[in-house]
């Protein structure tokens, strides 16, 4: 089983102009961060990008933003990104605005082989607009499809050589199921250990849905909103 | 009047022992700052968190660590980590007892259970997204709006909402700075006033229908 | 909180004839015993039982079976059961057969408040009889309706007071997707752990899901095909 | 002819290094028996383990280790467990490369690409259900039907299945003990002959029109 890369430059062999991508990380949180540089230094264009968020203004998938490679986003929410606003007004940027409930599940159906599934979520707004709405048991639902993309990029703590992966804390976020929806998923993982090392009942992410990976490097692991409390 | 931190408070009055609850960014947030004592709820972040802590002392910081509102929190005891699909599976599914939201705009139609909420967008500002309300509206059990009564001068309490909604028939129960109201499907039925607010002052600021309950109180605070 | 009971026995209040309980498990493998034994004590009748399977002739939910205290069983295999033969050949038991990742889906989307979901399993087969049937990108699928029941037991490993859980191996199997479905969850575990014992990260089912919990006790752990290779 | 052993090992053949590969009980199991020298593949159980190991050590048996048959396995170094919605997400998902089932009735339609197959129940005999193998059949990359020729002297490729179909258009390979066979649009193609059955023998066996490949070979055993 051959599916350790020496960086992300390698590790994105095969990604083109108008490629789909799924990224998984929420805000600047468990970013995979190595990926994105990378795609920013090849240059790729015409992107979709599938991805709860659009990072800021200057960091995470706001530099791809920023440097036009994306021609697209499905996201829940974009607020922190100022430069994605503009490109948006000036008709630069496609959008598709999906509750964050149902961007979750659209990527876990994708890649659980669901065809579409009815939600709640959104009956009676324009999210359920050209829709097929449907009442069961007397309640709204909107029928939503799954998502399935060219590619996925997923952030975990540790991963082993096969893939298998863990995540720490809310860094967990969407990257398992980003991970589910690519064709190719490509992890970068803080820590990189042997096959072997991994507690089988504490992998969170089976090796099955990861394709390619590597040990990443130099991670900022920005803070959107420091918070903190005084010491009494 | 109620400040900010008073309807906090009396949103938190409607915590119960074992409550698993979600707090939107903003003045839900406060919410937190008042769990009664001997209550213990269980604050859900849909980022993938149950059991928010306060937030971590300086230099305690972590990065993996963060709220909805992308601050960073602390975990309690008992907590857990999940990824977004199953946070929001318990969310849609109803196993969170009570969401605390605010609103741009609320309605009700007679005979409708809940009222209809707007909260995410204003047609011709920038569209920032919806994030995770429309699923917590349209999942949670219990759903209560609090927010100040009205917003540079215009009523929120609207006889049909104009901006675009965030959901249909959602909302059980209104906090604001004059009123404690529950929507039911005879009306919006209002059960507590603020101290020195009368009937007259809040139909005044009100462009929906209101009814008063028999047993109407000045809410406690 | 109050989740912790003092016995399988006690944490069944409520439970009535006719009641649905959702049941986790695979084969004999990490079977809610305490529970199951507790009900046949009880005697409860009519019930509805969601499981992937109904134990053996003799142990597991065959106990229940036996004693013709299961009126509708709804599963995906039942070959190892002959007493779930005769009742059924006899007309004396409703069976309702559901492909075991169907059923693992309707329970999760009974937890879940997915109003339904369209799966490729069965299409074109006689369980789509009946049922609405799709053609979505070219690929046939059939509606699968959510799965929601008055009660589920569910066995762990560990658990903690507020009703975290953590499981073992493939003892996992259906008991996750079971403890969401139930509108009462009731979990027995092999070690009750204080709140805080257990790692936030590792935690399988949050406790969201489980409203009763209790420390089980003699727990028999039954083994279906020992199969053992040869010390060379 | 070949032996059950023998069908197994010319199915493990097919075996690519770096497969995720579902067996399924009874003659399938086998083919775990002969994957190639240098080819890595993990075994998939479909109740929640990905990485089956060989069968334990007698007195090593742990009742929370079982593979789909019921059977007490061992797991090997980087497998992983997971519940039974999330094993057959990536069943249905389409991330297991292959899975190899027994059969009981097989037919094709010439234009579609796989073949019928009916593998779950006989109308009149007792119903065990399918398990999992609908979801095996729909979900998996390569679909291979491991199997005798024929059965009680019944052929089991047929013009079109009387049994209850466990799946239509799933079937991509046929592996017996008198053959190897590729389903495609232009109908059943036999690429390989056991040693010593002829095309003759073969026909005479099979309810259905099949083609046999330009380059037909007898298969190396």
């Amino acid at each position: 089983m051959q599916k350790v890369y020496s960086d992300a430059e390698s590790a994105l062999k095969g990604l083109a102009d108008g490629a789909s991508i799924a990224v998984g990380g929420f805000g600047l949180s468990g970013n995979p961060e190595n990926l994105i540089t990378a795609v920013s230094k090849l240059g790729t264009k015409n992107l979709t990008v599938v991805s709860n968020n659009c990072g800021t203004t200057e960091l995470g998938l706001g530099v791809l933003l920023k440097a036009k490679q994306i021609k697209k986003m499905i996201s829940s929410y974009v607020g922190e990104n100022k430069e994605f606003e503009r490109q948006f007004l000036a008709g630069e940027l496609e959008v598709e605005l999906c509750p964050q409930g149902t961007l979750a599940e659209r990527l876990r159906a994708g890649g659980a082989g669901i065809g579409g599934f009815f939600t709640p979520t959104g009956y009676g707004t324009q999210i359920a607009e050209g829709k097929e709405t449907r009442i069961i048991d007397g309640k709204g639902y909107v029928l939503e499809k799954p998502l399935v993309t060219d590619f996925a990029f997923v952030k975990a703590w540790k991963g082993d050589a096969w893939g298998n992966l863990v995540f720490r804390k809310t860094a967990r976020n969407f990257n398992p199921v980003a991970a589910m929806a690519g064709k190719i998923t490509i992890a970068e993982v803080e820590e990189l250990v042997p096959v072997g090392a991994l507690d089988p009942d504490q992998v969170h992410l089976p090796s099955v849905y990861v394709h390619r990976i590597f040990q990443g490097k130099n991670y900022q692991k920005w803070i959107e909103q420091r918070t903190v409390r005084e010491k009494k | 009047m109620l400040t900010r931190e008073q309807i906090a408070a009396r949103v938190a009055r409607e915590l119960k022992d074992g409550f698993y609850v979600n707090l939107g960014i903003g003045l839900p947030t406060l919410v937190a700052n008042y769990i009664p004592d001997g209550v213990e709820v269980v604050l859900q972040s849909e980022n993938g968190l149950l059991g928010i802590g306060p937030f971590p002392f300086a230099g305690d910081e972590d990065p993996d660590l963060i709220n909805a509102g992308k601050q960073t929190v602390t975990e309690i005891k008992g907590s857990s980590y999940f990824s977004s699909a199953d946070s929001f599976a318990m969310i849609r599914g109803g196993k969170i007892d009570l969401s605390v939201l605010g609103a741009l705009q609320i309605s009700h139609k007679k005979g409708e259970p809940r009222g209809d909420l707007a909260n995410w967008m204003v047609p011709g500002k920038m569209v920032k997204g919806m994030g995770g309300a429309m699923d917590l509206v349209a999942g949670t059990k219990r759903v209560i709006i609090a927010m100040e009564h009205v917003a540079k001068g215009e009523a929120k309490i609207v006889k049909e909402c104009t901006l675009p909604l965030t959901g249909k028939g959602v909302v059980d129960t209104i906090v604001t700075d004059l009123a404690y109201m529950d929507v039911t499907p005879e009306g919006i039925v209002v059960r507590e006033l603020a101290p020195g607010v009368t009937k007259h002052e809040l139909v005044a600021q009100t462009k929906a229908p209101l009814l008063f309950a028999p047993d109407l109180q000045t809410m406690a605070v």
